[in-house]
């Protein structure tokens, strides 16, 4: 029975929108009858035909900049940059265009765009191939931000997002495509999942560890190591960074009183400073001990594989830190 | 081919209205930013009119386009109301954008106008977006996109005409030559000097037209439009022009040598367009008087509207960022 | 006697640099005669002559993408940004080369590079000509970015700046440019002044408020208002964000155990939650309150006065937040 | 005016041997990646080294290049040494940066070779600005910027060329085309067929040449220098050529109708070269052999060194990040 992978998820969220409506497209260099680097749009070609499917030449700012003005006209076009850190090349298109188009003209369109970015390191690919950028997408006032970490969410919020009417920034982790697995099944239906509804993974007592994309994996896995040694963590997964679900990170503060945030971006202006900021704001009077915020070295990306491993958090790492974290904080 | 516009007086009359009404309207405008009645930066129309009001005439309700900074020009050949304009750019409520856009960000997106663009270059690809649903859509529409000489420099014309030309997409890119980018003279900025002979580089049709003319501007829209609704593709048009004045309100453009000015003061494209119509068209003094009066009258009433209209609410600021912003997300 | 300006500071360390080291350019659009759109560049193309002044043509990423390959052969070069908001279109230059290319190539050259913006608010510029991007850039490793607040910093900080062997992003806030004066003197020497050290603006001991670009003013005013209230704000201005003079603010915390931090960008991903975060976990033992933060609504900036008024914290918006802030403290 | 490069055998059979030199560093280089040797991506270069080392044989100390993802060829033919190659590609401590880059960064700064670079159009600008330095510093010297097919679609290529030719910067733009970007074929990327009319679109010089033939790219590249340094203006050169294997290892690269891949195939650069230096050229077969024997004499050898060096130490992750970190700014 074939495995339901985070890859499959995001070909059938798109597969399926696009049956709903023809107003739905995706653009992308590579994305047509190769079926893309990761193999991603593999069936979709020859399923949706040429005028739900675009393949361009390298021209990242114009593979935006098209998109958000075919949603100016009512499509629904779901644009690829093969690694987020192409997305640099099209900035203006994503800050100053579409992020911005709803509220300067005073409301009168909408950019209902969904942009799915491939994240974060794996494989030595290197420092312009690497990078794990949500951060400076969840600073811009009318992006929104996804980060799903299983296959299920992965569909449901691709789904979601290719239906909302604002532009979604949609990160996937290029080591979560393969092998993660999930429900048995070749097509595996899921709805639609509302945005700014966090999901705990595992509940714990001790101690809150906030997670996303490929670093939850291993939060979890550190979680089962500290249990045996009697730490109770709860891995919190956002699931959405923009919106942010802050009743149910609170809630998880109110009862574990600490607070661990664990992503793959460096800690300097990750999205962890985000929520430890509003934690040390909202949640100042439940937070016991200081906020720990884990993340990746402040370095680009390094290629070899022993400085790759160093730069980043793993399960060893965060096992380490939060076991640290929690002799300090008794 | 060129394709023939044979054009009524009265049409003929009209186009001389429109021109005129952009040019009293930006002259308007200059003088309320004098008096301090409208913030920002704005950058006058003043010398192209005939490019937005030739191209203009040949578009159809569905059509689009793109603008630029320098943007009220385009909006008014498309039709939009002087009125909301003049309330967006005195910043109240029944503005256009309800305030939030002023004169870089207004928008009409009922007509087809999708907005003036504070980022050189930033509408070019939004057009072409544009022009794609229409392809996809099979709507027969056309898109424009409107951009300087300056423009032309940066990645997203480049990167969007070779899309469009491979994709045959429905769309005019229209430059308006005007010789500067700021305060830069286009031989400071390109070593080319026709702008049109970019469209080779992607294989596309490039025509220069003389953009003071209002009826040689209708004659290259006429042909660029048929050839995009029929599937042919897109035109890079040239309209070589000139702005009278600085390149924003506040610009004395003394980097102008005088004789350059001299020159295109005399090519003003509502004199030459006047004088086309009470010679050769045989309109008579008392028309022309007539829309002149006219124009008068319906701006002048237009920014006693404007000023009339309320402001926003101070609560307004945090609306419509997103049209669905979920709980808490738009918050501070 | 002249007033020695924020815009005459700039223009004087880039003059002052570009007389010591020929390697030192200029390179920007607009620049050259016309002394640029906020005359900043004035004079400096009839002194310095054609080889140190390269006006451009309108090409964002390349006027960065020249800056960073000629730093890559020994020159020192200056690049303006217009208006940040512009940067976007440079963005791969900066973030995928300039950033990372000392890194990446193991230490074999360096970027010695300024990139200056205009940032901020003022004057109904709107949405694309009045953003405060800096949260974006203090997240990328290998990026120093600076924000002086005075003339003199300005000018310290350029002249070290340009001195520095790393890439720079250096933000000059464009309501600065003009009235707020200085010493007096047509020119006023000015030492680089060292990255990481932040400068007390204002003693106190109740609250340390922690402030850059012309928000400090607004904040700095806003002190003085609370005093006459009993309330003692300590206004802090780190001046340099990367490096950030951890000390100082740890300092500062210690002595007041309250922090507020006030700046011009939203909120949400603002580099105040990497202050903030930081505090949570460096500072938590010292802090007796929680974390205030203060910046623009989550919004794009809109045209109409009374709202760009309402989207920005101004003196009157910080003493009322500050003020409800000490009595939840007390 | 065509440059005439009269070479003597010696010199031609050298050309030959650092032909050689890439093909041979890049099938071993496939070889050792299949054995799981080396990490990440590898785009190999085979197929296209007429172009790299005719461009760089008419390059002196001071010039510089940049290069791209397929960088290897650039490298080796600007005399980088395959031994710190290798060692770079296994990651190691003695590579030429130290196990940071791999492939896609590796660089020569000692020899002006700026790096291969990841980002599609990325080096583009970095060489436009090294020829400003150059020409700022009346050094003599020229940049060569070396780029696909592909990347000719990208804003980087437009706005430096134009920049380049406006300012008459000592500049080589040399076009690989290689028939794809990726996995798409050029007709299905561009409407053009030469890159070299782009060279129109910025009043520049537009070349195209066999870039299976070294002699005949040393001849575009002495003209091109020529005019560079003497302060003349750049020159777009497109390279026709073909890469003979997929884009990078892994791809079977089954997009590519065997017509073509036939082609192609006949005309290697290096057969072609060879047929021509013992046919035309006299040179006798044991020549030949002891070249093909020194080359691969020296990559066993460098191989094998580079096996043998040591891993960077984990701690040298956060090291390089700022050249002057001062205090804390380079910690996590
Ligand atoms: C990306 C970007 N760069 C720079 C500017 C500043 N700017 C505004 S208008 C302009 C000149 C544009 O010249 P051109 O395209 O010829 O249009 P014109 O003003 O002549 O109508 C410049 C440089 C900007 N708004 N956006
Ligand atoms: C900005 C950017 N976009 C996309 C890619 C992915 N990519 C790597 S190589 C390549 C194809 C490049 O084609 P071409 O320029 O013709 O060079 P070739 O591979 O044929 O040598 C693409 C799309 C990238 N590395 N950078
Ligand atoms: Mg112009
Ligand atoms: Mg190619």
């Amino acid at each position: 029975m074939t495995t339901f992978t985070y890859a499959d998820a995001i070909r059938q969220a798109i597969s399926e929108e696009m049956d709903a409506n023809s107003d739905v497209f995706m653009i992308g260099e590579d994305i047509g009858e190769s079926g893309g680097v990761f193999g991603v749009s593999k069936t979709l070609w020859e399923k949706h035909g040429h005028h739900q499917m675009w393949d361009t030449p390298i021209s990242e700012t114009a593979v935006v900049g098209l998109a958000v003005g075919a949603a100016m006209m009512g499509a629904r076009p779901v644009a690829e940059i093969m690694f987020s850190d192409f997305s640099m090349l099209a900035m203006d298109q994503i800050v100053n265009q579409a992020a911005k188009l709803h509220y300067m003209t005073g409301g009168q369109l909408s950019v209902p765009l969904v942009i799915r970015m491939v994240t974060g390191t794996g494989g030595s690919t290197a420092a312009q191939h690497s990078q794990s950028l949500e951060g400076m997408f969840t600073g811009v006032p009318g992006l929104k931000v996804l980060a799903p970490s299983t296959p299920e969410d992965a569909k449901g919020l691709l789904r979601a997002a290719i239906q909302d009417p604002d532009p979604v920034i949609f990160f996937e982790h290029k080591l979560l495509y393969g092998g993660r697995g999930g429900p048995a099944g070749d097509v595996v239906p899921v709805d639609p999942i509302r945005f700014g509804v966090g999901r705990i993974h595992r509940e714990g007592t001790d101690v809150t560890i906030v997670s996303y994309l490929r670093t939850l994996h291993h939060a979890l896995a550190a979680a089962e190591e500290l249990a045996e040694e009697g730490i109770s963590a709860e891995v919190w997964d956002p699931r959405t960074l923009v919106p942010f679900d802050r009743a149910g990170l609170a809630a998880s503060i109110k009862k574990t009183g600490r607070l661990v945030i664990a992503h793959e971006a460096p800690v300097r202006g990750g999205f962890g400073a985000e929520i430890a900021a509003w934690a040390a704001s909202e949640c100042f009077g439940d937070l016991t001990a200081p906020v720990l915020r884990i993340g990746a070295q402040n370095a680009p990306i390094p290629y070899a594989p022993i400085l790759e491993n160093t730069v980043l958090p793993t399960q060893a790492s965060i096992a380490n830190d939060v076991r640290a974290f929690m002799k300090r904080a008794r | 081919m060129t394709a023939t516009v044979t054009k009524t007086l009265d049409e003929r009359l009209e186009l001389f209205r429109q021109m005129l009404l952009i040019r009293r309207f930006e002259e308007k405008a200059s003088r309320l930013r004098a008096k301090g009645l409208i913030p920002g930066f704005l950058h006058p129309y003043i010398g192209q009119e005939a490019v937005a009001v030739g191209i203009c005439d040949q578009l159809r309700d569905g059509d689009a386009l793109t603008s630029t900074h320098r943007g009220h020009g385009h909006m008014i050949a498309r039709g939009a109301d002087p009125k909301r304009m003049y309330a967006e750019l005195y910043a109240r409520e029944t503005g256009y954008n309800r305030g939030k856009g002023g004169s870089l960000h207004m928008m009409d997106a009922d007509r087809g106008f999708l907005g003036a663009n504070g980022i050189v270059g930033g509408g070019i690809p939004l057009a072409t977006g544009a022009a794609l649903q229409m392809l996809r859509g099979r709507t027969g529409g056309v898109a424009v996109s409107f951009f300087g000489d300056g423009a032309t420099n940066e990645g997203t014309f480049h990167e969007s005409l070779n899309i469009a030309s491979l994709w045959k997409l429905p769309i005019l890119y229209v430059c308006e030559n005007n010789l500067y980018g700021e305060f830069t003279r286009q031989d400071k900025h390109q070593s080319i000097k026709d702008v049109a002979d970019r469209a080779a580089a992607y294989a596309m049709k490039g025509v220069i037209v003389d953009g003071n003319d209002v009826e040689a501007v209708i004659a290259v829209a006429a042909e660029a439009t048929a050839r995009a609704r029929a599937g042919e593709g897109p035109t890079l048009i040239e309209a070589k022009t000139y702005r009278h004045r600085g390149h924003f309100e506040g610009d004395m453009a003394r980097y102008r040598p005088q004789e350059e000015v001299d020159f295109w003061m005399k090519r003003d494209p509502l004199d030459l367009y006047e004088a086309r119509l009470t010679g050769e068209f045989g309109a008579d003094a008392d028309a022309i008087q007539a829309i002149r009066d006219a124009v008068e009258q319906q701006l002048d009433a237009a920014a006693e509207w404007a000023g009339e209209q309320p402001h926003p609410d101070p609560s307004e600021s945090t609306e419509d960022v997103y049209v669905d912003s979920y709980e808490g997300a738009a918050l501070r």
